[in-house]
């Protein structure tokens, strides 16, 4: 069994969670406004071609929740997350502030949760490098692309509130 | 990636015809082979091309004419369907509007203070295409029929219709030529060009008023007079005026009264027959003499008692 | 040229004395063999110097000690008598002042419009000489020991005593330690360290409160209630916020009723008990739930009618 969660971690995290989907929304609404790109849905394929890929939170689900495993998934997929955001730096100079917040806010999640699995000692000797990030060869790609992570990053959000509802 | 959509032209006068195709590369490994290739003009509903066919190389095309582009903005997109939905392969965006008219009532004023010749104009119709706007210029000679050297162009700032050409641009009492290109996507155009010396078009302020207190000791006490002095706006005393003033009672429909050919600088002035009422409005402007220029503005009105 | 003003040190603290020394050239042909060299400081009478003397190559040199430099500006000048005036040769800049004293009373507030920290301090008493303030930082972890990664500099606007910490200089939800230097030609100094996390200090404003008109087919007809919603600040909807509702009746010295622990967000609340005036004010203001935080001001009164 883990060491308990302090509650200021929890609640900061919480916030942090609720402040990165409030973000993601608003850059969502100006994609779907600016480019008719309003159903991520519709970019699935494209996805596969260009490499976007799904962080697992596995560990996290509300049948197995395993915090360590939990709060590696989470740094793991947050990691990734920044980097797909920063690879879609240059979408366009009207969504590039709130895409700009965006990346600092999940990267400085992401350091929330390094410090606590440090504090907690369970954090690997060395951070996850990042991985091969995919590249946009066309203005489409990158909106389309953009529209595609975010919604992967707001349902990876939605699962990891709920997980740390539950470490509560 | 799987779909690539090529237009020609990008873009097109409003209402023109745009001609679009989508190529499906083989080697789109998720989609079935024969896939029926769609497109959907901004929100419209999705509809299919003109015409599809296979390219030697294997790659599916599909042809769609719009006949007549009326957004002046709008994004086309090539679709597949997929399940009970559709995916997306490619966007393009399609910009409509009309190459620039030629900008109009271009006019310069020297500013004194700032040192700079400031032109302003109208820019003519709306475009719907991101326009520049750019002011240009030469040195020139008398006649301004002389071209000499090209001074550097005058971008203005964002949506602004006027541009300041710094003092370190100008070559003060000798004429220049200015004129304003205006250019889009689908053209440019120029407007008339401007014959004008720096110093023959400066913004005149109007000079300062005061009124005078003559000690009563000093004037035989002659009712309906009043005493007051003016000087010229700091900035343009190097400049020969000639001013004008002119008074009125404070009396509903009371007319001006005119006093033409006054120097530009006064240190006492007597004005009499002042019996119409108690107070009247003075205002005083001026004009460079001898020279070209404008008349500044008249000054801010000055009310005075004259004796009793 | 002739003459050469050395002064050592070029800046002093107001009121210490300056040394200064005056060469002539022997090569300064214009002048005589042995000139008097004499000396002038700002606009008082023209004074020689405490020595003249010749160096080994010939050069003519005037020492000079002000005692007490009782200007935090002055030029001193190096004179020699030439006819029946003087001739400068050389001008020298005196500067007197203090050192900085170490900057006070700082303290910061997180923007989350601009999503900027930004600090404020007191500079200290007035130094007279140019004095640079400079924002420093590092972050750290909970107990502000750590000493991590150092934040850029951030250098406050001409003569503000504040600076604006931009968002990638930031790690939120972290403790960082920043603290102000002051350096001037006199020597530097630095504020007490402030730990802090920049979520921990956001500069909240209050909720937005609205009246809500309730049909009178709604509800049981009560005198004396009135019905009102409120939602946090937009910027902070993320962060969990706890409320304080204050009401008053428009009369003279009427005191504020508090009701405390509401939600941050209310689509309908009832206020009843309301007898004491046909208007009342109330006013909301939110604080962070259960994490550090400051309190918003009070939102802008608003001014109700209670049921009859």
């Amino acid at each position: 069994p883990s060491l308990p969660l302090p509650r200021s971690f929890l609640l900061k995290s919480l916030e942090q969670v609720r402040k990165i989907q409030a973000s993601g929304s608003v850059l969502l609404e100006q994609l779907c406004a600016t480019y008719k790109l309003c159903h991520p849905e519709e970019l699935v394929l494209l996805g596969h071609s260009l490499g976007i890929p799904k962080a697992p939170l596995s560990g996290c689900s509300s049948q197995a929740l395993q915090q360590t495993q939990c709060l590696s998934q989470l740094h793991s997929g947050l990691c990734l997350y920044q980097g797909l955001l920063q690879a879609l730096a240059g979408i366009s100079p009207a969504l590039a502030p709130t895409l700009d917040l965006l990346q600092l806010d999940v990267a400085n999640f992401a350091t929330t949760i390094w410090q606590q699995m440090e504090n907690l000692g369970v954090a690997p000797p060395v951070q996850p490098t990042q991985s091969a990030m995919p590249a946009f060869t066309s203005a489409f790609q990158r909106r389309a692309g953009g529209v595609l992570a975010i919604s992967y990053l707001q349902s990876f959000l939605e699962t990891a509130r709920l997980a740390l509802h539950h470490l509560a | 990636s799987c779909g690539h959509i090529k237009i020609s032209p990008p873009v097109v006068r409003l209402g023109d015809p745009v001609l679009a195709s989508c190529t499906i590369s083989p080697n789109c490994s998720k989609l079935d082979q024969q896939p029926k290739i769609l497109w959907r003009l901004q929100d419209e509903p999705i509809q299919p091309g003109d015409r599809q066919h296979h390219l030697p190389d294997g790659t599916q095309e599909s042809l769609i004419t719009l006949p007549h582009l009326n957004y002046t903005q709008a994004f086309l997109f090539c679709l597949v369907p997929w399940d009970d939905s559709f995916q997306l392969l490619d966007q393009a965006e399609l910009l409509a509007g009309y190459p620039p008219a030629s900008p109009s009532n271009l006019s310069c004023l020297m500013h004194l203070t700032t040192n700079s010749l400031v032109c302003q104009w109208e820019p003519g119709p709306e475009t719907h295409l991101p326009t520049s706007f750019v002011l240009k210029g030469f040195r020139s000679r008398a006649d301004c029929q002389y071209q000499g050297d090209t001074i550097p162009d005058c971008v203005p700032k964002k949506r602004q219709n006027n541009c300041s050409i710094p003092r370190k641009n100008l070559l003060l009492y000798q004429n220049m030529v200015v004129w304003v290109q205006a250019k889009n996507m689908l053209g440019s155009s120029v407007s008339p060009k401007l014959c004008l010396d720096p110093m023959d078009v400066v913004k005149l302020e109007p000079p300062m008023l005061q009124a005078l207190d003559i000690g009563p000791d000093v004037v035989s006490h002659q009712p309906g007079c009043l005493w007051l002095s003016w000087k010229p706006w700091k900035p343009s005393e190097f400049m020969e005026q000639e001013c004008e003033l002119r008074y009125q009672p404070q009396l509903k429909g009371a007319n001006w009264t005119l006093v033409s050919h006054l120097p530009s600088s006064k240190d006492q002035f007597e004005l009499c027959g002042l019996h119409q009422a108690p107070v009247y409005t003075l205002q005083m402007r001026c004009i460079r003499s001898s020279l070209p220029g404008f008349w500044s503005p008249w000054s801010p009105g000055l009310q005075l008692r004259p004796t009793m």
